[in-house]
């Protein structure tokens, strides 16, 4: 398998983490907690710091990258069936990542378009993605990390200087402390896609760094989102984020650099467009990866273009409006992961734990 | 020189003297932006815009950009060279895209001018067909369009964007009117113009749909059963906005963007009673809502939806109560018939004016929301 | 592939909007007014002509009926996208709001940074009608965007709202908008945009009006606007004596404190000022003079500040946001009262503060002497 | 053919005769050479007598490809003349004389014993005269070449302000000298083959030892000593044989004409292909990043340098998207356009009859095909073209209204953006992907423009020149790499060397320990 460098690993987990859950979760937390949506984001940070050691762990003590692992930890056919299920959830990540996209599109630039082209399109970008493999997909990954982050970062930075009301995240106390456990749930089961670094963690230079490129990469995010949170809440005040449909959409267009650069939009979106290359051509990649080794094929890479029309059709198919697709992903998709991404490997770290005090006592017995 | 290089000299020379005579440069010739034709005392009166040739930057000021001629003849050739009498150039009827057939000329009888048309190679058979309401086509042609130079090249493209925002008229091509003119089963329509009083003048607006029966034209739709008319037709068709009313009680209104849809026509033959079933599928868009009523919720989408198509439902059958009344077949189901059903047409073909009206149909119609635009729920004010 | 172009628009079938008003009309149905400019090609010397302003009118049962009805005699595609300037008509803000204000949020087409108005006394048409007959593309509704901001700065009686805070506005409890006039009047044969007065919306709709010093009272509660303003105050030793001065930048500030249960506002205003000119034979600009001339400023902006206060209780219309004030410092008191917060509000008391300073002044340290 | 080969009196044709030894006679010797130079005018056979007794002795040379006057003066004379006056007076009847002319009689500098004919032909085919005696199965080569050639002119198609101004040109040897001359370290190695089984070109292959990767070295080596072609007439027969993936637009071989960037390629692990008979040089592997430098770069003062590798670097994105973002632009995203620009814009498309795209398409192909015949016409009648074609049509287009003002700025400007790009190579790579943008951008705006990028770049990350990622070091990132990319490092900053895999002297400065002479 082709090495990838510490900073590619962090690019990875950064662009997996990071595009999807800008669009969508600052109007969430507005949503959920009004003007005191930022508190959530930056409060995930303690939990997700438990699912980077949680991850950290079970990386440490096994000897082979992801799908194979659930067979080391499992045995033959319980760890293939789980591997296989994965695959599904893999897929359908890519498809809801891809529709998601094609939906905001929809919605703000190309309302005519049908929504098969833009999904046909992305997916011929997608399999040639894929079949050029993962030591190219992780360089790519670095350009459009590193694209994007400044691109957000100058962003956020103008809106609050341009059109940030610190008033309006006030007040800072009187929180709703069901809706604040929802709210960091939601930054949570984002975070628990780290569950990749299980693969990934393998490929890099040091399997024993992994765990510091995870915190970087956790701490890159709540930074982005809660940053981006702010601006959104200081821009619009709680009651229209949470009334927006993509909050952060609407915030780039109120951008007006000296009269002339305005309506940016299109910039934004053509940025995000990246993002969101990186995201589905990730868990895309885990998919076919994972098929691979579940299967005993010999290259991921054939298996792309096999599965795109799954992942075209499931796309198409997965919701018939855009309230359903949110509820989707504000619901059914957290989850998903809370479940495959959180469940499961708290389980096998229990695994891994009995089982390592059970050979560690017999080796004291013996 | 050799014998062979003069004969081929002699040969060119002779073919630049002889060859030049159908040729019109373009400087010695008016192009013909529209045409109209109505009839004005047993006479049809053929009107012409002129588009007056302009150089980019030389922008004409305040006098319009066009003339309109006309004159009249016995016949349609006979009035399109009549024009020579009073213009001093050669018309290019061949860049016409428009043709406003006059109310009048339309209620007495097509056939003055259908034959004529077909077989002049000079008219362009994609050109739009309108038909002039209550005005005479000159009027029309007379009309300046706000922003635009000429009328001509203004209403066929009024009827393309209309088509895409609003969804009532469809734009009808000579072509196919001439066709749905000749055939057997199936009557033409198209697009009706007027004269209104705007802020900026007099203005040419899109009023109703003309319904021909056979040559003579019987009558109009309005607005609503235009819009039926339009998702009548079979195939596929993009944009439109209808305006339903709030789901629950409460004066507001929904506008809901139609994005495209599509429509199936078929023929049913049950007990030799022909019944027509009609296949809708459309999707749109949530545009906007009036009031304060908390529509947009995932619940009501199911609600929304049966109102969205029950709208749609209605305004198909206004259309085609509309069309019955006129005993105008419009939708072509006599040829739907003939092409499904050759026997049963075969019986009925030569009666086919007397059992349209009395032809019963079965709408299905299927409407799906998408998305809602920036907001993804109702405002609720404080 | 060349099937796919579905969105695309050439530029040369569009119009560009400018500004688009909407009304409601006697019978019931919405007016949509939309102003665009035709686009006059450059003449091969170079000079262009004027280009000339042109509106479109539809009408329809709903906001986006009616501007897609414009589509039944106007044959090119409208970009909203470019329009800065919304005017609403009376008659529709006094009817009803909520008609419109879906649509504003909704569209993708439209702006929220659009600068909203409210047509008083004359129609919106009369008001298209005279901004086309200005001509120039500059002074029509691009035009009126910049006047209110000119105003702002130089004079400092309205306040521009845009779309999207109107917006807030309505969907926020405790604070409720404000839109700035226009109207026209006659001169001569000529019709000309006058800015006159802000209208009060409660809930839904238009209750009433704030008078030019009302409105300069509104004008500074809201600093985080563009700043500057006029202050001429008589000087009271003559009768004709005047000294004016300018608002170089001012803050304000709104802090609820509850006083034996009841709630109270506390505003406090801090200006900059500039001293401008002196009428009159008097010295007044001597060092001696400075503190009664800041006080007199402040007397000066604390009463039309009180006058604003006064109409808006008396309209019961909570335009200075002081239920969201409150809601934001006194949480606690918030949560009980926001339901009773429309007879709560009128009988808040207020408690207004306003501290000047004297900072500048122009070329000559010395008043005008006539010898 | 076989009945042929089997007559006994035939000759031996001469494609056997290539492969065999030169015979010990000088008869069979002068025959053969008559089999193998028939009908070549241009060959000199002079056959001679010497010494005593008397030997004969025969000479081969190509007339034009030789210095006559050191032919005369330095093989003839001594063995026609001086002979005499050595102590062994001419007695050559128990020596060895092939090992005494060699040694002791002729005196060029360049001296070398041959024994095939495959080696005779070739070197005077790159003009040495071959000296052959009786009855001694060698043939004594001479280096005695000399022909008319371009002299060290500063090259076309590279031009620098600042910094030497000496280009290669189409003799080897010259050019090897100037890289010597620049590169005195004997580390400096410069490997020589030869291919082209007809023309039998000399190849070399040079790089600095201890620096450029040993690894790198040896496959280039690999891979040029595979290559079978009949003949190589220009560096480019060979790098189509030797980079790493053919099926790319992106050039992943550089093509200089300038000895100091060659140098300056060198000490930085790179290794050289030059080829006799063509000015220009390649340097492999070569990246992205060498696209978008010059060598002024590095002669200039580094403040206004970085400035002007950022001024490139703008040029190079304008020349490759202008066109299709403003197609995007005034098609799908009007509202990106400030209100004023837009009514002007809007104003001067008034009346044009063609849609955007086409509008771009045809004013774009119109500029290609100026600059096409811009390079191939005449020189004195090319600028004449060019400004005719560009100000004539370009005016009356608009004039007539057949085009928009603002596209022909815009193409105009993508025009002159496409110039600043230093490599021929890439503003070839830019010309061709431009029309993918401008399609894509109309078919989807900038969303279609953005899913193109991902797919150049998905490409360009996939390239490797041997072994180094195509956009190193952006992709991999390598920090320390990167700020000499976007801007040009100053020297005294500049401690180390761009890395690659295997290199094993990374130090420019101080602590680099300078590994051999």
């Amino acid at each position: 398998m082709t090495r990838i460098s510490n900073s590619q690993l962090y690019c990875i987990l950064v662009g997996l983490l990071t595009p999807m859950a800008f669009l969508q979760i600052p109007g969430l937390l507005a949503h959920l907690l009004s003007q005191n949506g930022w508190i959530a984001a930056f409060i995930a940070i303690v939990p997700g710091y438990g699912l980077v050691l949680l991850f950290n762990y079970i990386l440490q003590h096994s000897q082979h990258p992801f799908p194979y692992l659930l067979i080391e930890h499992l045995g033959q056919p319980l760890g293939r069936i789980l591997g296989f299920i994965y695959v599904l959830l893999f897929l359908f990540l890519t498809s809801h990542s891809l529709r998601l996209f094609t939906d905001f599109t929809e919605t703000n630039v190309l309302p005519g378009t049908p929504i098969s082209i833009h999904i046909g399109v992305l997916i011929l970008a997608l399999v040639l993605g894929i079949r050029a493999g993962i030591g190219n997909l992780a360089r790519l990954m670095e350009i459009i990390v590193i694209c994007g982050l400044t691109f957000v970062l100058v962003l956020v930075l103008i809106v609050i200087l341009q059109q940030g009301e610190i008033e309006r995240l006030l007040p800072v106390g009187s929180l709703n402390y069901n809706n604040l456990a929802v709210a960091t749930g939601t930054n949570l089961f984002i975070i628990s896609k780290l569950f990749i670094v299980l693969s990934f963690g393998f490929w890099c230079g040091n399997k024993d760094e992994a765990g510091i490129v995870m915190k970087k990469a956790m701490i890159t995010y709540v930074l982005v989102i809660g940053m981006t949170t702010l601006s959104v809440l200081m821009a619009f005040g709680g009651t229209i984020t949470s009334v927006l449909t993509f909050p952060t959409f609407s915030m780039v267009t109120l951008v007006n650099i000296g009269n002339f650069i305005q309506n940016i939009d299109i910039i934004f979106i053509g940025v995000w467009i990246l993002g969101i290359y990186g995201i589905a051509v990730l868990t895309w990649f885990m998919a076919c990866y994972s098929l691979q080794i579940i299967l005993n094929l010999h290259d991921y890479r054939f298996v792309a273009a096999g599965t795109a029309l799954l992942v075209g059709i499931t796309s198409i198919l997965i919701s018939s409006n855009i309230l359903e697709l949110l509820v989707l992903t504000q619901v059914f998709v957290p989850v998903l992961y809370c479940f495959f991404f959180i469940i499961i490997p708290i389980l096998l770290f229990l695994l891994i734990l009995l089982k390592a005090n059970r050979s560690s006592s017999l080796e004291s017995k013996i | 020189m050799s014998k062979e290089s003069i004969i081929l000299l002699l040969f060119i020379m002779v073919l630049f003297i002889i060859g030049g005579c159908q040729t019109q440069e373009l400087n010695e010739s008016g192009v013909v932006a529209g045409l109209g034709i109505d009839l004005e005392e047993e006479e049809l009166q053929v009107s012409m815009q002129m588009a007056r040739p302009a150089l980019p930057g030389q922008s004409s000021g305040s006098e319009p950009a066009f003339e309109v001629v006309s004159a009249k003849g016995r016949s349609l050739s006979e009035g399109l060279r009549k024009i020579t009498l009073l213009f001093p150039r050669n018309p290019l009827v061949a860049q016409a895209n428009l043709l406003v057939i006059g109310e009048e000329l339309a209620k007495t009888d097509l056939a003055l001018i259908a034959d004529s048309i077909l077989r002049n190679p000079s008219i362009r058979k994609n050109a739009v067909v309108v038909v002039a309401r209550e005005v005479s086509p000159k009027d029309v042609l007379n009309t300046q369009v706000a922003m635009e130079s000429l009328s001509a090249t203004a209403i066929p493209r009024m009827l393309r964007n209309q088509e895409r925002q609003m969804g009532i008229y469809q734009e009808v091509s000579l072509e196919e009117f001439l066709n749905k003119l000749a055939r057997p089963g199936v009557d033409p329509t198209a697009p009706a113009v007027t004269l209104i009083d705007s802020i900026n003048g007099k203005a040419i607006r899109l009023e109703g749909t003309a319904v021909f029966k056979g040559r003579e034209m019987a009558g109009y739709l309005d607005s609503r059963e235009s819009r039926g008319l339009r998702f009548l037709n079979p195939g596929r068709i993009q944009g439109g906005l209808i305006n339903i009313p709030a789901p629950f009680e409460g004066p507001g209104r929904v506008g809901i963007e139609i994005i495209r849809s599509q429509t199936k026509v078929e023929a049913a033959n049950t007990d030799g009673q022909i019944v027509m079933r009609i296949t809708y599928i459309g999707e749109g868009n949530y545009y906007e809502q009036t009031g304060e009523a908390d529509i947009l919720r995932l619940e009501n989408i199911p609600v929304l939806e049966s109102i969205c198509a029950e709208q749609i439902k209605s305004d198909m059958q206004a259309c085609i109560k509309q069309a019955q009344k006129l005993k105008s077949d419009i939708f072509g189901w006599g040829n739907i018939v003939y092409s499904q059903h050759p026997a049963v047409w075969a019986e009925l073909g030569p009666d086919w004016e007397e059992i349209f009206p009395g032809v019963k149909t079965e709408i299905k119609v299927e409407f799906e929301l998408r998305r809602t635009y920036v907001t993804d729920q109702s405002l609720h004010y404080q | 592939m060349l099937g796919s172009c579905y969105d695309l628009h050439e530029i040369n079938d569009a119009a560009i909007a400018q500004n688009f008003s909407l009304d409601l009309l006697e019978n019931g149905q919405v007016a949509f007014l939309a102003q665009t400019t035709q686009p006059v090609p450059r003449s091969e010397t170079g000079e262009t002509q004027p280009s000339q302003n042109i509106s479109v009118m539809g009408t329809g049962r709903t906001a986006a009926e009616a501007a897609r009805g414009m589509f039944l005699h106007f044959s090119r595609l409208f970009l909203w996208i470019h329009a800065n300037t919304l005017f609403i008509g009376e008659n529709l803000a006094r009817q009803d709001l909520t008609l419109i204000s879906d649509f504003l949020m909704r569209n993708r087409n439209l702006r929220f940074q659009t600068c909203v108005y409210l047509v008083c006394g004359v129609s919106i048409q009369d008001i298209h009608k005279a901004m086309n007959e200005r001509g120039f593309a500059i002074t029509s509704a691009r035009g009126i965007t910049q006047q209110i901001e000119t105003q702002a700065e130089e004079l400092g009686y309205y306040t521009p709202l845009a779309n999207i805070e109107l917006l807030e506005r309505m969907l926020t409890p405790g604070i409720e908008p404000a839109l700035p006039q226009l109207t026209v009047i006659k001169e001569g044969d000529k019709d000309r945009i006058v800015l006159q007065g802000m209208g009060v919306i409660k809930n839904n709709r238009l209750i009433g009006k704030l008078n030019p010093e009302q409105s300069q009272g509104y004008y500074y509660l809201q600093s985080k606007k563009k700043q500057g303003g006029l202050i001429s105050i008589a000087w009271s030793d003559s009768p004709n004596a005047m000294a004016v001065m300018h608002c170089t930048q001012f803050t304000s500030n709104t802090r609820p404190f509850i006083q034996e249960g009841k709630l109270n506002m506390k505003i406090d205003i801090k200006c900059e000022l500039q001293y401008l000119e002196t009428i009159g034979d008097d010295n007044i600009y001597v060092p001696a003079n400075q503190q009664r001339l800041e006080y007199l400023a402040e007397e000066k902006i604390k009463q039309q500040v009180r006058s604003c206060i006064i109409q808006a209780q008396q309209l019961n219309s909570d335009i200075l946001g002081w239920g969201l004030t409150t809601a934001r410092y006194q949480p606690g008191w918030w949560e009980d009262m926001a339901a009773q917060w429309d007879q709560v509000f009128p009988v808040v008391g207020s408690q207004v503060e306003v501290e000047c300073i004297l900072c500048s002044d122009g070329l000559s340290r010395e008043s005008f002497r006539f010898n | 053919m076989r009945y042929i080969k089997n007559k006994p009196e035939s000759k031996p044709s001469p494609q056997e005769v290539i492969h065999t030894d030169i015979p010990a006679s000088l008869d069979e010797i002068r025959s053969q050479l008559d089999t193998l130079y028939q009908f070549c005018s241009d060959i000199v056979i002079r056959e001679f007598v010497f010494g005593n007794p008397e030997t004969r002795g025969l000479m081969v040379y190509f007339d034009g490809l030789v210095n006559k006057d050191e032919i005369e003066n330095n093989i003839l004379r001594p063995l026609l003349l001086d002979i005499d006056m050595l102590d062994v007076k001419g007695d050559l009847t128990h020596r060895d004389i092939i090992n005494d002319v060699k040694t002791r009689i002729i005196s060029p500098a360049e001296l070398k014993g041959v024994k095939t004919w495959d080696e005779l032909i070739r070197r005077i085919g790159s003009g040495d005269c071959a000296l052959l005696i009786d009855g001694y199965g060698e043939g004594l080569v001479a280096g005695t070449r000399s022909w008319q050639s371009r002299g060290i002119e500063s090259p076309d198609n590279e031009v620098v302000i600042f910094g030497p101004k000496e280009g290669f040109n189409e003799t080897l040897r010259f050019n090897t000298a100037q890289l010597r001359r620049r590169i005195k370290s004997s580390n400096f190695k410069i490997e020589s083959f030869v291919l082209g089984r007809i023309t039998k070109t000399d190849v070399i292959i040079c790089y600095i030892k201890n620096i450029a990767p040993d690894s790198m070295v040896e496959e280039v080596k690999k891979r040029v000593n595979g290559i079978d072609i009949d003949g190589i007439l220009d560096t480019n027969y060979i790098k189509e044989f030797i980079i790493d993936d053919n099926k790319t637009l992106f050039s992943q071989v550089m093509h200089t004409e300038r000895p100091d960037r060659v140098c300056g390629q060198l000490l930085e692990g790179k290794i050289c292909i030059l080829v006799d008979g063509s000015p220009m040089a390649l340097v492999l592997p070569s990246t992205f990043t060498d696209y978008i430098t010059t060598p002024d770069d590095y002669y200039t003062y580094y403040i206004p340098a970085s400035l002007l590798r950022l001024l490139r670097f703008t040029a190079f994105w304008m020349s490759l998207l202008l066109p299709s973002l403003y197609v995007a632009v005034i098609t799908y995203h009007h509202e990106m356009i400030p209100t004023a620009l837009l009514l002007t814009i809007a104003a001067s498309r008034e009346g044009v009859p063609f849609p955007s795209f086409v509008e771009a398409l045809l004013l774009e192909a119109m500029f290609e095909m100026l600059r096409e015949a811009g390079l191939r016409l005449p020189r004195a009648v090319g600028p004449a073209v060019s400004i005719v074609g560009a100000l004539i049509i370009g005016d009356a287009a608009v004039r007539a209204g057949l085009v928009s003002t603002p596209m022909v700025v815009v193409v105009a400007a993508t025009g002159i953006a496409s110039f600043v790009t230093p490599s021929y190579n890439a503003s070839l790579v830019v010309r061709i992907l431009r029309f993918g943008f401008l399609f894509a951008s109309a078919v989807l705006g900038f969303l279609g423009i953005m899913i193109v990028l991902v797919i150049v770049l998905l490409k360009m990350v996939s390239l490797s020149s041997f072994g180094v990622p195509y956009l190193a070091p952006l992709a991999p990132l390598n920090l320390a790499q990167i700020s000499d990319i976007m801007v040009r490092r100053p020297w005294f900053v500049n401690r180390s060397r761009p890395y690659l895999e295997g290199m094993r002297n990374q130090q420019r400065q101080g602590n680099g320990k300078d590994e051999g002479g």
